[in-house]
């Protein structure tokens, strides 16, 4: 196989953690950086995922396959679900954050929601 | 690397830089629940049926579902000096 | 004494400053980009080493089910145990704000006229609501053979213990499914995990070794302690995302005479 | 019982605590949640020690499940208690016991909820610090910052909510850079167990994926740890969260990421050479960065919270030099001094508990005079500051001492200069605040602009006394254990694998310059209009761009700090370029 072509996830996980923060970085509403931040795990994903992915392999589960069937790495594949779990935390905690910020400040925009500052 | 992963990769980039692009935060959810659905089916491409599961149920199921709640609840609020607030 | 109020980077000011600083980092991550090993043909010594052992130590064909419940079960009790804080932090954080009170009504916005809800849409929300559950059940307990189990058929459970409150009326349902049941749900789910790690402590085993008989491979209720896990992890989830849907659509209701927090 | 078997208690006991007072909190009697909390970190407190003990002769490693490694390959989970891990988790344990006493009744208003954060906070701490697996860290990891999350936003009130953002948004970031950095190790060494990813990378040729592991890794816990240029998120959560949570998260949460990187280091990183070549470099002057910036921020702050957060980056920078040194000394200086620092933070931060609790704020200007009820807070507070300064006394100066040792060790004797100025500024700083609010010193502030910050007040419920013994007892602590620790972290820097280097024991003369500085800060402080004007014009002079610039970069917006992140990322990737 053509040697660039393999090197297509490393640059899909590196672009999605380039483009995710460059979403957060540029941001002006506090929802929209949230959703950026699932961008930038979107990378994780890919990376650990594709670390763990073998040419020709079946998907770990032996149900209707031998045991000795050559099959992908069951371990990244534990890592991502902890890692999708993460992500929902995050993301419900920071979205409960920003709902009660609203209220209180009225505004969703990051240069105003700055802390230590009267309202 | 088969032309059907390649294409998903690229489909993932795509989705993602749509959902890091959209401003608008009503859009954004759409981008995200495509995004989640990119993934899903990379994860499937890449034999990790498991995540993908999950990928399709919180990804593109629970997490927007919060994020519309909180929209909802943000429109609904006029803000603590009375002013409406999009 | 302290400065005036930081006003900080101009938006652009901090854009240039961010590429910049990806321009820096670029050659660094194209140079580990060509070094990574080959994509799909390198050696997966932990992988195969699981997918060895798993299916006959452990009598189960699921082997992401056999690392996340036993190999690497740990894990997921921190994982558990993870959802578990998040849940009682977005509690802490959208009921303290709001107060105990579920009699609400649902809130409106702009000018959208409040639909009644019809026989039709009760209808299809059953329906959906019950193949939805029957799935999530389906998922679960299918954990140690195809792909699916606690976690994702927890999620699935939640949404549909949603769509059977969204059909039926939701504040009915709301005081017959209090918040404590769900927490109750929620955190003995996470702690049977924890108790099923200790009951091989108190045989003298390590902790989260199987002590349970492992059954016949290939069979639906093969793998042993796994199994219980499996059940702590589906309750924990599905109480767990079932509050949090629970607390965010709270925020979408108004609570009649509440004054302005 | 003995201490092998002892690894999985500390945490996943008061995980399954937690998980049955959030299922039945509401059924306990209301003092219920405080009494089993407190007597859970007292447990833990209890087997963490046992371990300590039992990990003197070696290491102890578990294997969840029974799994020990087949054919050299790692199948499953290990704790690798170490002494440096135990003693740590114990201090820890020990730091939520007094905490939690400090807390008694303050939080009862919703169920047990604080209790159950409270716990899972700290099993997830004692997780990360014995832990053997890299993976299985990222999750303690991750427990960990969500609980911290959660507990900074509990109050509700604007500035909480919004430091919360602030904080959550940098470490999610940082925990995902350590996310990606295990994958590319997992990719290189097949094996998420640190000893032998260790192995693998000791003996493997040089690889680009070894470093970049390193730089993700590393970026994510100086995420956590605070370290100059990803410490922006600090001051705005630990100002704002409510005080018995600032103290864990002042008091050891972030000495947490240093003490984290130190384990990663020598567990994974002592057999590449560009990475030790980074670590001595960059990482030094990281360190010594944030030393300069977070006590010449401290100095610059009235707001005593805000105050105290700078100066925990500070202090944290030291405790990263310590690790850029890396020797015997260095590692040694490090652990006493987190103990030290993370007593003498808590009591401090206990002081501002009261002061809010009593005085209804903790802004210094406002405060003026109105601590002179309370004085015993304000003897204990200047002790604090006498000791945050380097008074040579206690566990903070044995920890200094070391360091500087490690410093003249390796030829660096232009750091003593460095920790004379972090230790004098933190420490000019919070004496200058209890002069000014204890005993009404310098003159009444005129045309100061108006407090920066909204309404604070917490919940008076406790006695003074009460709070005040809670406050002591640090301090205490600390001053008792002079030179009673060092013997133990020098065990326990060997255990890790530190080398000794020869160095010659340093003169007392650090320690004192440190608290002459300080004075001096204070003095200035208090009484800078006094001063001759041509004087005063010039410091003035000087002073007013520097302090302008800093308060332009630490601005509050999210936006920057993600920014700045890149910059750091930057920076490693230049460090690499040029080793």
């Amino acid at each position: 196989m053509t040697g660039w072509l393999d090197v297509l996830p490393w640059a899909v996980a590196a672009w999605l953690l380039g483009i995710g923060l460059y979403g957060v970085v540029t941001s002006r509403n506090v929802v929209h950086l949230i959703g950026c931040l699932s961008v930038v795990q979107g990378a994780t994903y890919v990376l650990l995922l594709s670390v763990g992915f073998r040419t020709g392999g079946i998907a770990p589960v032996f149900y209707a396959k031998p045991p000795s069937t050559s099959a992908v790495d069951p371990v990244t594949h534990a890592m991502v679900l902890t890692d999708v779990v993460v992500g929902a935390t995050v993301t419900a905690l920071l979205l409960a954050l920003v709902l009660q910020l609203h209220k209180r400040r009225g505004t969703l925009d990051p240069e105003e929601l700055r802390p230590m500052r009267p309202k | 690397m088969t032309p059907l992963l390649a294409l998903l990769f690229l489909l993932v980039a795509a989705t993602g830089t749509g959902v890091a692009l959209s401003r608008n935060p009503k859009r954004q959810v759409l981008a995200m629940s495509a995004n989640g659905m990119a993934l899903a089916l990379l994860f499937m491409a890449l034999q990790a049926p498991d995540v993908a599961f999950a990928e399709i149920a919180v990804g593109t199921a629970a997490i927007p579902l919060l994020f519309l709640a909180v929209l909802a609840s943000i429109r609904m609020d006029h803000g603590p000096h009375g002013t409406p607030k999009e | 004494m302290s400065a005036a109020t930081p006003r900080g980077m101009s938006p652009r000011m901090r854009l240039v400053l961010f590429a910049l600083a990806v321009l820096a980092v670029l050659p660094g991550v194209v140079h580990v980009a060509g070094h990574m090993p080959q994509f799909g043909a390198h050696p997966l010594p932990y992988g195969d080493a699981i997918n060895a052992a798993a299916p006959p130590e452990r009598h189960v064909t699921n082997m992401t089910s056999a690392v996340n419940f036993d190999y690497r079960g740990f894990d997921t009790l921190g994982e558990e145990f993870m959802l578990l804080c998040a849940v009682t932090g977005v509690t802490v954080l959208l009921r303290g704000g709001r107060g105990e009170g579920t009699a609400g009504r649902p809130g409106r916005t702009g000018h959208r006229p409040v639909l009644p809800r019809t026989d039709a849409v009760v209808l299809t929300a059953r329906a959906g609501a019950g193949v939805l559950l029957l799935f999530g059940f389906y998922v679960a307990l299918h954990a140690m053979t195809t792909p699916g189990g606690g976690f994702q058929g927890g999620v699935i459970l939640a949404s549909g213990m949603l769509l059977v409150f969204l059909g039926d009326g939701y504040a009915a349902w709301r005081r017959v499914v209090r918040s404590e049941a769900m927490d109750a749900c929620e955190g003995l789910g996470a702690t049977l995990f924890a108790l099923c790690g200790f009951a091989g402590v108190l045989l003298g085993l390590p902790f989260g070794q199987n002590i349970l008989p492992l059954g016949t491979i290939g069979d639906l209720f093969a793998g042993g302690l796994m199994l219980v896990e499996n059940a702590g992890v589906t309750m924990a989830v599905g109480g767990g995302f079932l509050v949090v849907f629970i607390e965010f659509l709270e925020e979408t209701r108004v609570v009649p005479g509440a004054d302005e927090r | 019982m003995t201490a092998a078997l002892l690894p999985p208690w500390p945490v996943a006991g008061p995980l399954a605590i937690a998980g049955l007072l959030l299922a039945g909190g509401r059924l306990l009697p209301r003092r219920g949640p405080d009494v089993i909390a407190l007597l859970t970190t007292l447990g833990v407190a209890a087997a963490c020690i046992l371990l300590a003990i039992g990990a003197a002769d070696g290491p102890i490693v578990y294997w969840f499940g029974g799994w020990t490694p087949r054919d050299g390959q790692a199948i499953g989970i290990s704790f690798r208690v170490d002494l440096a891990g135990a003693s740590v988790a114990s201090f820890i344990a020990g730091l939520f016991t007094i905490t939690l006493a400090f807390a008694w009744g303050y939080f009862d208003e919703v169920h047990a909820h604080f209790h159950v954060l409270m716990l899972l906070f700290m099993a997830s701490m004692v997780g990360f610090c014995l832990t053997g697996d890299v993976f299985n860290m990222f999750v303690w990891f991750e427990v960990m910052s969500v609980a911290a999350f959660s507990l900074t936003g509990y109050e509700l009130k604007a500035s909480p909510l919004s430091g919360a953002v602030n904080f959550t948004v940098m470490n999610t970031i940082g925990s995902y850079l350590f996310l990606g950095g295990i994958g590319l190790a997992y990719a290189l060494a097949g094996s998420l167990d640190m000893a032998s990813i260790g192995r693998v990378l000791a003996n493997a040729p040089a690889s680009p994926i070894a470093d970049a592991a390193f730089v993700l890794m590393a970026t994510g816990l100086l995420v956590k740890a605070a370290q100059v240029p990803f410490h922006f998120w600090l001051p705005d959560a630990h100002a704002v969260a409510p005080s018995p949570v600032s103290v864990i998260f002042s008091g050891v949460m972030v000495a947490l990421g240093i003490f984290g990187l130190t384990r990663l280091s020598f567990a994974m990183f002592t057999g590449v050479p560009a990475v030790m070549a980074v670590t001595h470099t960059l990482l030094l002057g990281l360190g010594v960065a944030s030393v300069v910036v977070g006590g010449a921020m401290a100095l610059l702050q009235r707001h005593l919270k805000r105050m105290l957060a700078f100066s925990t980056v500070s202090h944290t920078g030291m405790l990263l030099v310590g690790l850029a040194l890396g020797d015997r000394a260095g590692i040694a200086g490090l652990l006493t001094y987190l103990a030290g620092h993370g007593l003498v933070k808590a009591a401090l931060f206990m002081v501002a508990g009261i002061l809010l609790a009593l005085c209804g704020g903790v802004d210094e200007i406002e405060l003026r005079g109105k601590g002179r009820q309370i004085w015993p807070a304000g003897v204990a507070m200047a002790v604090g500051g006498l000791l945050l300064a380097g008074a040579p006394i206690g566990l903070m100066d044995d920890g200094l001492s070391s360091l500087a040792e490690a410093a003249k060790a390796a030829g660096n004797v232009w750091l003593l200069p460095v920790f004379a100025f972090g230790a004098g500024s933190t420490g000019g700083a919070v004496l200058r605040a209890t002069g000014r609010i204890f005993a009404g010193l310098g003159p009444v502030a005129g045309i100061e602009e108006q407090s920066p910050t909204e309404q604070e007040q917490e919940k008076a419920d406790r006695s003074f006394p009460f709070m005040l013994v809670c406050a002591v007892v640090p301090l205490l602590a600390v001053l008792a254990t002079s030179h009673r620790v060092d013997g133990l972290a020098e065990r326990a820097a060997v255990q890790l694998g530190a080398v000794a280097h020869k160095g010659a024991p340093v003169s007392s003369l650090l320690a004192w310059s440190g608290v002459a500085f300080a004075l001096l800060l204070a003095g200035t402080g208090l009484w800078h209009p006094a001063l001759p004007r041509p004087v005063l014009k010039t410091a003035k002079f000087l002073v007013r761009p520097l302090a302008a610039s800093l308060s332009y970069v630490h601005s509050g917006a999210v936006c920057d700090y993600v920014a700045w992140l890149v910059v750091g990322l930057a920076l490693f990737t230049a460090a690499f370029a040029l080793v």
